[in-house]
């Protein structure tokens, strides 16, 4: 085992060769998943997800943990939609200030969330359940439980308008990835983050401020949540208290099916990419080859475990929990 | 007074305080009948949550508690014509299936239990699904009685459920305060190579915390189905987030080896009390889970013991 | 130029530094020695700006200092190499050198990795090592690691204007001989830059390296003697009070193993590259010592005894059967107990009690049907208590809490109370103060006398020569020689080193 | 501590008293009940009123909850005298809250209710009865629970026969279609009765269309969102096979919709179920064939009217016949041709209700297969 076959060469490519073997599959059975209009559906219901999975990526490096999300897509997708509407409705007017308002609400919910956890020393699964919660309320607070429309044909053009046959919501979803890869890679920001996930009293010592950059990357998550839920709005056309459902599973387990570890310091942005595609597919094929409701989420865990399992590099780590 | 000295008791301060803050705002609340009967509701979530303890105890995590708890609610009502009692027996089982296997994948395949829990809920409630074709299913009175009349009736004034609850309690107190298992778990959960430093077999201990996680959500599903009288594969939708909200908040952290089974009764009063406060103090439905939250933040603020954690992650 | 007068600290019930006066001149090394619990920590926590201390001053070329953390205190040039070792294994070489001082390498808030790799080279240069400042940490080997944490300390260099402080906290623990004759070459040589404060354990070391020496016991400086005047035997007796004498090791103690007796036999034993082809005996009544580098294969031989490695040829047999099945329970059903280095994370639960830890291995003994009859743990554990003069409250108390030397006699008191007879002793003494080796040494040679077989890997190479009745020398993971040793009778330490290296 | 005692001697008594009922079967339980404390209370002269639902995020149940504020109202209160018991689609929250409050207001109560899942209404009537409260239940409940086998306290349940209408919009949609190509469907959370019911109601119009076909069925769980995305799956599956699709409710179809916007299909035949403000705007807009209007405001409104008037002694739930106990809720179809008017009707204006009047607008007893 050596030369291109080694064994940090084959876990390092796993997720990667799980997602193309997927979609091998998905095809061999229905010719049909492999169109550009599937995979482009594919990459639209992907791509709130995607924003969410980023950010919550950055967290799960620093060996912490956030199940804040769904509260806060929800809120930032609720008062984005009041004040889109506040401010005339449509993006030709003052109403793209709400774009950059709701990345604001999120900031401003994550660094709150990272203030709880940090300044309150409350383990970070709790503090962002709990905040998880409280936004999650806001937002219905917010609505009394109405639904907000979007009309706007410009803004929902990131939908109805493609390029190549993507969706632009597409690519602003990959400009994002682009953005997180940036983070993590080229700025002492992201590369913090590791170091923290790699030893935080080691960096502490090392006269890192660890509680700085824990909040900091809180904040950052919160920013991503936002632009989730922005695109999340943008496919359906409503925001409401139920926009944030389901993410917080769902991103968590993408995020670790593409091979970033739980316990911190290993994976990043790519893997994500890897790991929201990976559910994706299998969301999108089993519908796709026609697969009895009542056993898709059988055979979603199933294949779950078995990306889990061959993109771990098990000869690294003596125990899991 | 040292607060040192105060510190592991705070859960249960927590709780009193509580009661007693909502008790001041409306005395109703305090009539024991009003106590009695919440505390008896309040049982299988609290079976729940003292499976997820043993799990959460040694650091890991159970997410597929509801809907196991969900399948064996479908399984007591298919299973209740045909094997009578026996279809108790079948939940526990089951079960202990789902868990045993869930802790094997955590262990033997270093799949995260967060992940693996996940999935395996996914393989329980498609079962759960498949089984009930789809409906909601009810039970036979006659034979829900008979076979499990004993489980939700009421003896000296008090609900059975309390008693099953109670006697579970014990149950894991026993097997974690004065058991080699139990005493195992601390260590796993304190100091995972160091207890396989000293020989213990870890992956077994492990596995057999999944597995008997996985069997006290049956029993939890076992007891809602009958006290319901029915099953469907979303009845016990909803148990999973203030199970572990209850363990938490009872002051047994997710990084292992503190807390324990009483402080998750503890928790799981405490989770119970706000959630009435809210219809005590009239808090507008709107602002419910706002409100739980923040108290949320607030409760579990004061009932970590932080000295226990090395480094808050 | 550095300097600390009457400096005091006070914690809930220590007096922790008691009015420390503490000068070190430009280009100086200065030794600071003392047993676990004299202060040495808190008096380096109080020069690197973890603790702020409660009274006296602290100057820097006569000008008053006080630091509220760590990374003040560098801007005043005082850095520090940690004990264990501190490197964030899953960044590169030159994030490990700058973490937390990135933001000279940054242009429009992007990190400028070129810039970053270049000076960070410029350091590694300092201290003589030639590697890709991009490596992943996790691939060095523990001396490189050693040789990057001074590097990175170095970098105070070009971001203080004044002389430096360099804190070096037992920097050669993990080190072989070699490596630390390398060390304290390099650190000879960085003197014209800056000056040192060596901590060590390792007498012989720190009267090798220092100009002069400050001896410290119960929270005050009992001593400061220069390199000429000092000697180990004088020193040692300030610093606990009592003469240690030749009889160190306990060498009047050693008795005859029983060769007839076999407890472990390695024939041709192999793991893959871990190492290879290894035949020794263990005997009732025998230390055997595995003397190597770091990395020589000591340990997985070892964690094979004991079941945690599966050996790839070769065969192993305990006390006359073959062994087949390695796992760690068989091993200590067998009678193994493993003490292992590590003995904060594998040796003790932090969170549970002494007797709990006690009992931890052999709880089958202490249970009937799986449940546990307290009563008869907590007796062992008193008994063991008193056996071994373990300082603890009561048998409730958390192990975690417990002084290093405390806590070894409870891992070993959970092997010897639960019968094992096969004890492998991985660094059995390290970081203990003398009186707890001390303590250590006794035990080795009462068990010795009750028939027990030791494998041992010793701290040092005098504790190696001193305890051993056999010495296997291996290298890269091949034995190399073997050496026995009666009392009055050993190999040198130069026998020893030859084989080695 | 003596009153403690008597207490609880006390509600052991009522408690046993109760199950001996509840064993008694059929006949013995109207009987039975009279031993208990909610019997010893000829009526209530100001019960708290309150309603418990799945959540506010659907605009279903604002409707209902718009209802029972408006009832509140009529009766000259403030509408935040209307207690809201939200269960977040737990049965266990849901049951819980009930008992709190029966606590809090000492079996004081008219409740309105859905229990969330079926096998939860059993627990929730036993324990209003048990305490005195009065109950109306509307959706989920077993068929093997009755409200006239406990007395006065279960004062009735309403729900709505799905299958008829949804026959009805199925015709409507393989009109549409020409009556041939396929057809998809996406329903509720597969267990809830609704969503067997409306595929079913699909399934008997197909029986006449044998050149249309039932491409698939999934569940899409009420949920905007799993509807965008199964529909999604469909697109790629069937591509231009799918010719029309029904909706379990507004909600799905609002996901449907968007899915289909974003491959440029703005004219795909699709029928919904609710009636929903945003589905009739929807409908003028011709973009929804039509929808069923449960009228979930008045269903709202009455349910909480009869708990209400039963506790207070207004009438008497035993004296009155079984299709006042247990009976279906209006259903008003809605078509482009007639939406402007119905949302100038029900909607834009709702309507002021006579809540005294209880049966008027209900559709006949509930039958069992």
């Amino acid at each position: 085992m050596n030369g291109i076959l080694s064994r940090e060469t084959l876990v390092k490519w796993a997720p990667l060769m799980v997602l193309l073997i997927l979609v091998l599959f998905f095809t061999v059975l229905e010719p049909r998943f492999l169109s550009v209009r599937n995979l482009a559906r594919i990459s639209v219901s992907a791509a709130p997800a995607l924003m969410v999975a980023l950010g919550v990526t950055f967290i799960i490096i620093m060996g912490s943990i956030d199940l804040s999300m769904e509260g806060t897509v929800s809120v930032s997708a609720v008062i984005f939609a009041f004040a889109f509407l506040y401010l005339g409705g449509t993006l030709f007017g003052l109403a793209w200030l709400a774009l950059p308002l709701a990345v604001l609400v999120g900031a401003v919910i994550g660094l709150i969330n990272g203030i709880v956890h940090v300044k309150l020393r409350i383990p970070s699964f709790m503090a962002s359940l709990a905040m998880g919660f409280v936004g999650t309320g806001l937002a219905l607070l917010l609505t009394g439980g109405d639904r907000i429309r979007v009309e706007d044909e410009a803004f929902r053009g990131l939908l109805t308008e493609r390029w190549l046959g993507f969706p632009i919501m597409v690519y602003v979803a990959i400009a994002f990835v682009l953005v997180g890869w940036f983070i993590q890679s080229r700025t002492t920001l992201g590369r913090n983050f590791y170091a923290v996930g790699g030893g935080e009293e080691l960096a502490h010592a090392s006269g890192l401020n660890v509680s700085k950059v824990r909040i900091l990357g809180f904040m950052l998550a919160g920013m991503f949540y936002a632009v989730g839920a922005l695109l999340a709005v943008a496919r359906i056309g409503i925001a409401e208290t139920a926009t944030g459902n389901n993410f917080m599973f769902m991103s968590i387990t993408s995020v670790v099916v593409g091979g970033t570890a739980l316990w911190g310091g290993i994976g990043g942005v790519w893997n994500t990419l890897v790991g929201v595609l990976i559910v994706n597919v299998i969301g999108n094929g089993m519908v796709v080859i026609g697969l009895p409701g009542y056993v898709q989420d059988a055979v979603l865990g199933l294949l779950v475990i078995v990306a889990v399992v061959l993109s771990t590099d098990r000869k690294s780590i003596s125990f899991v929990k | 007074m040292n607060l040192e000295r105060i510190k592991p008791h705070l859960p249960w301060i927590t709780l009193v305080s509580l009661v007693l803050i909502v008790g001041i705002g409306d005395s109703n609340f305090l009539r024991p009948h009003n106590l009695i009967s919440m505390v008896a509701d309040i049982m299988p979530l609290f079976i729940m949550a003292l499976g997820m303890t043993l799990v959460i105890f040694i650091g890991g995590i159970d997410l597929s508690a509801q809907s196991v708890a969900n399948m064996t609610t479908v399984v007591a009502t298919v299973a209740l014509p045909t094997f009578g009692i026996g279809a108790a027996l079948l939940c526990v089982v089951a079960g202990l299936a789902i868990g045993a296997i869930s802790g094997f994948i955590t262990t033997k395949l270093f799949v995260p239990s967060f992940v693996s829990t996940l999935a395996m809920g996914g393989v329980a409630y498609s079962a759960a699904q498949y089984l009930s074709g789809e409906r909601a299913l009810y039970m036979d009175a006659t034979l829900r009685d008979g076979a499990f009349g004993w489980m939700v009736g009421s003896s000296f004034g008090i609900p059975h459920e309390i008693f099953l609850g109670a006697v579970l309690l014990l149950g894991t107190l026993f097997l974690q305060s004065r058991t080699t298992f139990g005493r195992a778990l601390k260590a796993v959960g304190a100091g995972e190579l160091a207890a396989v430093a000293s020989g213990l077999s870890v992956t077994r201990i492990k596995v057999l915390a999944f597995a008997l996680s996985g069997m006290l959500a049956a029993i939890a599903g076992l007891l809602f189905s009958v006290k319901l009288s029915g099953g469907s594969p979303t009845l016990a939708n909803g148990f999973l987030l203030p199970a572990i909200v209850a363990v938490l908040v009872g002051g047994t952290p997710l990084t292992g080896g503190v807390g324990g089974v009483v402080n998750t009764l503890i928790g799981t009063l405490i989770v119970a009390v706000i959630r009435a406060s809210m219809l005590y103090f009239e808090i507008d439905a709107t602002m419910q889970q706002m409100i739980f939250g923040i108290i949320l933040i607030i409760a579990i603020a004061s009932t970590i013991d932080r000295s226990k954690l090395r480094v808050v992650k | 130029m550095y300097e600390l007068c009457k400096v005091d600290k006070k914690f809930p019930g220590v007096h922790a530094l008691k009015e420390v006066d503490f000068f070190i001149g430009r280009g100086e090394i200065v030794g600071l020695v003392g047993e676990n619990g004299a202060g040495k920590s808190t008096l380096m926590k109080v020069i690197y700006g973890a603790y702020q201390p409660d009274g006296g001053t602290v100057t820097i070329d006569g000008k008053a200092v006080r630091f509220q953390n760590p990374r003040q205190a560098m801007e005043h040039g005082i850095g520090m190499v940690f004990q264990e070792q501190s490197l964030i294994t899953n960044l590169t070489v030159m994030e490990n050198i700058f973490l937390g001082f990135e933001q000279q390498f940054v242009k429009f808030g992007v990190v400028q990795w070129k810039a970053m790799a270049v000076a960070a080279s410029k350091q590694l240069a300092k201290v003589k090592l030639d590697i890709d400042p991009s490596t992943i940490t996790a691939q060095l080997s523990f001396a490189q690691r050693q040789l990057v944490e001074l590097a990175k300390v170095l970098t105070l260099e070009e971001r203080v204007d004044g002389d430096l402080v360099i804190l070096l906290d037992e920097p050669t623990s993990v080190l072989a001989r070699e490596e630390v004759e390398l060390l304290f070459k390099l650190v000879r040589d960085l003197t014209s830059r800056a000056s040192f404060i060596f901590v060590s354990h390792r007498m012989d070391e720190v009267l090798e390296l220092s100009d002069r020496v400050y001896v410290m016991k119960d929270g005050a400086v009992v001593d400061v003697v220069s390199q000429a005047d000092a000697r180990i035997e004088t020193i040692q007796h300030k610093m606990v009070g009592r003469n240690v004498d030749k009889e160190y090791y306990r060498e009047q103690k050693q008795k005859p193993y029983r060769p007839d007796q076999a407890l472990v036999k390695f024939d041709r034993v192999s793991v893959n590259g871990k190492y290879e082809d290894i035949s020794f005996d263990l005997h009732r009544g025998e230390v055997l010592c595995l003397v190597g580098t770091e990395g020589s294969g000591r340990e997985a031989i070892l964690r094979t005894v004991f079941g945690l490695e599966t050996p790839t040829s070769g065969t192993v047999s305990i006390k006359g059967s073959e062994i087949r099945k390695f796992s760690a329970q068989s091993g200590v059903e067998r009678g193994v107990g493993y003490v292992p280095r590590e003995r904060k994370v594998e040796g003790i639960v932090a969170g549970m009690n002494v007797y709990e830890n006690m009992t931890l291995s052999q709880m089958k003994n202490y249970s009937s049907a799986g449940v546990l009859r307290i009563g008869e743990e907590k007796d062992l554990a008193r008994k063991w208590v008193d056996r071994l003069a373990i300082k603890t409250p009561s048998v409730f108390k958390d192990c975690g809490g417990l002084s290093g030397g405390n806590q070894q006699k409870v891992v070993l008191a959970k092997w010897r109370s639960g019968g094992s007879d096969i004890i492998l002793l991985d660094h059995p003494t390290r970081g203990l103060d003398i009186g707890a080796k001390e303590d250590v040494y006794d035990m080795v040679r009462e068990m010795c006398d009750d028939g027990v077989g030791i494998i041992l890997v010793a701290d040092t190479l005098e504790e190696a020569i001193g305890l051993s009745h056999t010495i296997l020398v291996i290298k890269d993971g091949k034995a190399q020689q073997v050496f026995h040793g009666k009392p009055g009778d050993k190999p040198s330490l130069y026998d020893l080193v030859h084989y080695m290296t | 501590m003596s009153f403690i005692k008597q207490y609880i001697e006390q509600e052991k008594l009522n408690r046993r008293n109760f199950l001996f009922a509840s064993a008694a079967g059929l006949g013995g339980l109207a009987a039975g009940g009279m031993f208990g404390p909610g019997m010893a209370r000829a009526a209530i002269a100001d019960p708290t009123i309150a309603w418990s639902y799945r959540n506010r995020t659907n605009p279903y149940w604002n409707e209902i909850v718009s209802g029972g504020e408006a009832f509140v109202e009529g009766l000259g209160m403030s509408k935040d005298a209307l207690v809201h018991l939200i269960n977040e689609g737990s049965s266990e929250k849901s049951l819980a809250d009930v008992k709190s409050l029966l606590a809090r207001t000492n079996g004081e109560l008219a409740l309105a209710i859905d229990t969330n899942d079926a096998p939860n209404c059993r627990p929730i009537v036993e324990a209003v009865a048990a305490a005195g409260g009065y109950v109306s239940t509307i959706w989920n409940k077993t068929d093997d629970l009755h409200p006239w086998d406990f007395g006065d306290n279960y004062v009735s349940h309403m729900t709505w026969s799905d299958e008829k209408p949804a026959e009805e919009t199925a015709r409507i949609l393989l009109n549409a279609m020409g009556g041939k190509g396929g057809v998809v469907h996406l329903g509720g959370i597969a267990s809830n009765n609704p969503a067997i019911e409306r595929l079913q109601g699909l399934k008997n119009a197909l029986k006449d269309y044998p050149d249309v076909e039932l491409l698939a069925a999934e569940p899409a769980d009420w949920d905007t969102q799993k509807a965008n995305q199964v529909m999604s799956g469909f697109l790629t599956r069937f591509g231009d096979e799918i010719t029309g699709v029904h909706c379990a409710n507004d909600t799905i179809a609002y996901g449907v919709i968007e899915a289909l916007r974003a491959e440029g299909i703005e004219d795909m035949p699709i029928v919904s179920y609710d009636g929903n403000p945003q589905a009739v705007q929807l409908i003028a807009e011709r973009k929804i064939l039509a929808t069923v209007f449960t009228n979930p405001h008045w269903g709202g409104g009455i349910s909480a009217s009869l708990a209400y008037h039963a506790a207070t002694g207004a009438f008497k739930p035993s004296d009155e016949p079984n299709e006042h106990r247990e009976f279906y809720g209006p259903t008003i179809m809605v078509t482009p041709e007639d939406a402007v008017e119905f949302k100038a009707k029900y909607l834009d204006n709702v309507p002021t209700y006579d809540w005294t009047d209880y049966w008027g607008p209900s559709n006949g007893q509930i039958q069992y297969k």
